[in-house]
């Protein structure tokens, strides 16, 4: 099985019509993802390769019964893409926008929770979701990813979340989802959330979970991890060596003090029973060891 | 973007936040002549982005005009912790009853703004809450219903700000809050937010951050660019719009994505070596961007090794090998080249250097076998 | 006035608030007819107003009627750190996926109504607060705008319930908020607050406490009162209206007003005595309190001395006076009164007693003297 | 001088024609206090013993230029008394009324504090302010305060205040102005409102603090004390010997742990510097000690 989203998921693109939505798109659409139906206002009517363009996901929805939209549109109508999303009836909204202004993200995020209870945001400025051979929504590579499980991983930085796909598919072992949740301050979904669908899940046997440095998330999932996960887990936390007070990237990861630097997520991480590596590659081969033994 | 006090009470005055007549002055002229229109006494305030200004000499308060001569001679050209005063701001002294402290910043656990407000001001905040939280009034504002009159009302009677201060405060804070979002600041702070014994309340101070992801919608920040840079690597990062920020080591470094490159940093750091910078190329990078990197890190004369790190997903990693190859030819580069190159199109991309490979460009299978050489190569 | 589990259930349910079917029984018959309505498995609970009733032996589930009738009698009788159980909760057994925590009650130094919600319920929470305080999400209400829907989705979000509880909890909790409020309760508590397997949120147990001061507008209250004091002494004083707490010492006190009340205490302690007893006469109070509040005193056979400790601002001093020898005709007491008298009409009151002082009713110039005097009379 | 009030404070009492309205506002009055009105709706144009009614606070306002209320009505009428008062254009409520819900008090001091900032309520369930010879409202014996200065007086209980005029009159020692803040769960003014107006007030030298157990109040104005106060204060505080977790009567005073403890209140003031006395009587000697040397 496969968390948040299945082979039956029928998802519509917010922004099909651009450069980026319609090569994303597609790809997603070839690695065999139900791609039902783009949205670009004022072209409903048209067609991308052959899938159908609406103009409001409200009229995508209801013609095509989509439930999940990937919004790749550029930062300023981002928001307003999201919550269309959420008000057209979709449930499961994956955002890979990067740039999107923090007090955006802050007001959406709140937006959707307050008058959107059922409806998740995966995201923005991630790399979205796949579920091997499966559905692929977002920029994943559909080619690093191997079908079969047992492993979940959830990452909160694009490029690692690659490298962590690519460390298990080179030894064979399979995942049964891979959520990049991002890293921008204000993430729709967060480790806690895929960890508890992990743990429901019967086919993810175990989780690698990737972490940065800022924020309280690592903590907080540690926390969740030892009251409520029989899983194993195995991660990495990137930024160990990262100067403290620096602003490294789009990641947002500001640390300031001691709490939320590297070794304090690997500390509490490590105290709440997961199996803490120092570079991906090691967390790879930590993991493959966990899942032959079973 | 951090901004210099001015500017900060330049933003603060914009909306509507009460704040010190006074002006800039990049020369001792300037100052007196800033002095003389606002009248005396005087604060002659270096401006610098850290913090510490007063203890390192940088705030002076100044009775006459030689007095803002000689504190103005002395403060211009000042290093402060590594910051070099070229500019001053002069303002009319404001006498004190009482210093408060007020902040709207991001809560990101809890995904609200966050505001702190204290009858404790004039000191570090870190140090308040360390030693004595509960002289912090918190109070967590939902962003979508925003900070009401009465709400701040209530809070500034929370903090027990001083009777003759609470409404004006209340006002005050409101058109912070308005300042905080609708200028997309990460960061609004004044500290200290002054009680003057005539029973005025207004900012003494400015500390501001702004979300660079929202300068699409503020032309006006324009005028706040120019002099962020201090370290002149990151300047010419910034001109070629990489993610860049200078560190001490031997080794640069280059990847794609804020995680791949922290997680190189990491790496690098375990197998003995130091590195020279964070760059992360970003999502989609072509040669353009590849060859622009190249150039910065190679016009760093500590660096001896330069490690590419590369996962493509979104960057294709051939167009990450044109890119090396273009910035071959356009540059001398001072240092071996290490690549590591995964992921979309990596084939193609390793075929393209193939040819060009020799003891100046090397590539090795896995992220640790090209950190182990890079470090071996640069120690 | 705090409420047992059954009450406190029974007043969640008024407010549309999910709680297990069951019943009370105050026989063993009862406790299995209830089970035999409700269906097996039931839980059996003690009904006491204390903590600790599951390590008691207070709480036991029954599969069948045999287990039922021993548990009941078991459970009916048994003292529980001084309880003794006289009636039993007997409820549905429900199947636990995961335990919550939720309550409402006043923030006093905010002046708000604080909310506190956490994904770890079932243990107590003040040890929750202690070892892991991030584990409770804090919400600060403010009474002029109450607690919306929105607020509260926003709230179980922030407190990291499970997905599929998060909407059933939110409307849940803006019941239990309109409980709290138009219920008048000072505390309004779920723990744990549960989650079933297949997906359903309730409230496994009840912990409410009602504000006194607002039963003129709730006479539903009446059905609770009864049961409340275990304390004789204090069953006797709240039938004659009078504000007393039985303590364990030997020395009665009578005092108006709750501070002078408490001071006395700390004044015959710090004397080397032990108060019998905490009782405020309150303001105004005339003859009729004062013979009522020396009849409670006289019937607590620990007391081997009473002060009456009044400083008349309403109360007039003179009314005292009265009352205490109207209570003398009334009722034979035991121990000897030693009174301290000043404020309003303190003069006539003093020219009352004058005729009747002796050995057993004396009267000191001040506070200290009079604790000092009954202290020696009680040791 | 005094604080809050003065000799040309002019009340109107809200429930004068009732038994306890008249009684004390008569008091008042006769104690000097320039009460101009009484406010009972239905029984306006009448008059008690001089003192002319009017039917709402707004038209005793507008006929006598009142700018104090001194509210004596019952427990379930008290919350909309006091806000009718600020709507009415009164800007410093004195409440004596014992007995009003929580949930009643919170919901009228919030709303006093985000629609009248300039008001100021005192109490409820307070004896009131007393500025010796110059102005009483509340129920406060006046013949127990004397005037002349030089010592303020506020106190979270009612019989305690009394006790504290009493021991400084007796030897001769008066007061500036002696303010009962009462002992309820939500006080519309609190020590360090009243220590505010105490430090600015030239003729108050030294000031007498009278605290309870429960709540946090007396911690908080220690802080306070620590860094504005210069005026020397001397405190006690009622409750050493109550029994942790019992609420010993209208005081509201719960224990919870070691917070909240009388020990815990007289820790936080003495280490800010103030006189912590072991009882009443003991507090009144160390203050009559304190303003001889002065």
């Amino acid at each position: 099985m496969s968390i948040f989203v299945d082979e039956n998921t029928k998802v519509i693109v917010q922004g099909l019509t651009g450069s980026q939505g319609r090569f994303h798109g597609l790809r997603n659409r070839d690695y065999g993802t139900k791609v039902v139906g783009g949205v670009t206002p004022g072209k409903g009517g048209s067609d991308v390769d052959g899938i159908p363009v609406f103009n409001s996901v409200k009229e995508a929805v209801d013609a095509t019964g989509a439930t999940a939209s990937f919004v790749v549109v550029p930062p300023k109508f981002a928001s307003d893409a999201i919550i269309e999303a959420a008000q057209g009836g979709i449930t499961f909204i994956v955002c890979i926008t990067e740039g999107i202004p923090a007090h955006d993200e802050a007001l959406t995020y709140n937006r959707l929770v307050e008058e959107f209870p059922g409806v998740r945001l995966l995201g923005p400025n991630c790399p979205g979701i796949i579920s091997p051979g499966k559905c692929n929504i977002g920029i994943t590579s559909g080619d690093i990813a191997l079908a079969g499980g047992p492993v979940g991983i959830v990452s909160r930085s694009g490029t690692l979340t690659y490298q962590a796909l690519h460390e298990l598919s080179m030894q064979g072992i399979g995942q049964t989802t891979c959520v990049g949740i991002g890293g921008d301050p204000v993430p729709g979904t967060n480790f806690i959330d895929c960890l508890a669908e992990f743990e429901k899940d019967p086919e993810t046997k175990a989780v690698m979970m990737i972490g940065e440095i800022g924020g309280s998330e690592e903590e907080r999932a540690a926390e969740w991890i030892k009251l409520n996960m029989t899983k194993p887990v195995v991660a990495y936390v990137a930024g160990v060596t990262a100067p403290p007070g620096r602003k490294m990237g789009h990641a947002g990861a500001i640390i300031s003090g001691s709490k939320g630097t590297a070794q304090a997520k690997m500390d509490a991480l490590t105290a709440a029973g997961v199996y803490v590596c120092q570079n991906p590659t090691e967390a790879g081969a930590k993991m493959v060891e966990i899942v032959r033994a079973m | 973007m951090d901004l210099f006090e001015y500017q900060g009470k330049r933003y603060f005055a914009r909306h509507g936040i009460a704040v010190s007549p006074g002006d800039v002055a990049d020369t001792v002229d300037e100052a007196v002549a800033v002095a003389e229109r606002v009248g005396y006494p005087v604060v002659v305030k270096a401006q610098v982005k850290v913090g510490g200004r007063g203890k390192a000499g940088g705030v002076k308060l100044a009775n006459n005009v030689d007095e803002v001569r000689e504190h103005a001679v002395n403060i211009l050209g000042l290093d402060i912790k590594g910051h070099v005063v070229k500019r001053l701001w002069v303002e009319r002294s404001s006498d004190i009853a009482k210093e408060y402290y007020a902040s709207f910043t991001l809560d990101r656990p809890n995904k609200t703004h966050l505001g702190m407000l204290s009858a404790q001001g004039g000191v570090e905040i870190e140090v308040v809450a360390e030693e004595n939280p509960e002289a912090i009034a918190f109070l967590s504002i939902d962003p979508v219903e925003g900070l009401t009159l009465a709400t701040a009302r209530r809070w500034v009677a929370e903090a027990e700000l001083d009777d003759v201060a609470r409404e004006q405060s209340a006002e005050l804070l409101v058109k912070l809050y308005e300042c905080y979002t609708q200028g997309d600041c990460d960061l609004a702070e004044i500290n200290p937010l002054i009680l003057t014994p005539d029973n005025k309340v207004h900012a003494l101070d400015a500390k501001v951050t702004l979300d660079e992801n929202a300068s699409y919608r503020h032309p006006e920040w324009e005028e706040f660019r120019g002099d962020e840079f201090e370290d002149p690597r990151e300047k010419m990062a910034k001109e070629k719009g990489l993610n860049y920020i200078g560190l001490d080591g031997t080794v640069g470094i280059i990847a794609n994505g804020a995680g791949l490159a922290m997680s190189t940093l990491d790496v690098v750091n375990q197998v003995g070596g130091t590195a020279a910078n964070f760059l992360d190329i970003g999502g989609g990078a072509n040669a353009d961007v590849m060859a622009a990197a190249l150039e910065v890190i190679n016009a760093d004369p500590k660096v001896k090794s330069i490690f590419v790190n590369i996962f493509g997903g979104i960057t294709r990693v051939d167009e990450v090998a044109k890119g090396v190859l273009e910035a071959l030819k356009r540059v001398s580069i001072n240092s071996p080249i290490v690549l590591r190159l995964d992921g979309t199109n990596a084939l193609e991309g390793r075929a393209l250097l193939a040819p060009h490979l020799n003891e100046n460009l090397i590539t090795e299978p896995t992220m640790l076998d090209a950190a182990r050489r890079a470090v071996a190569l640069a120690n």
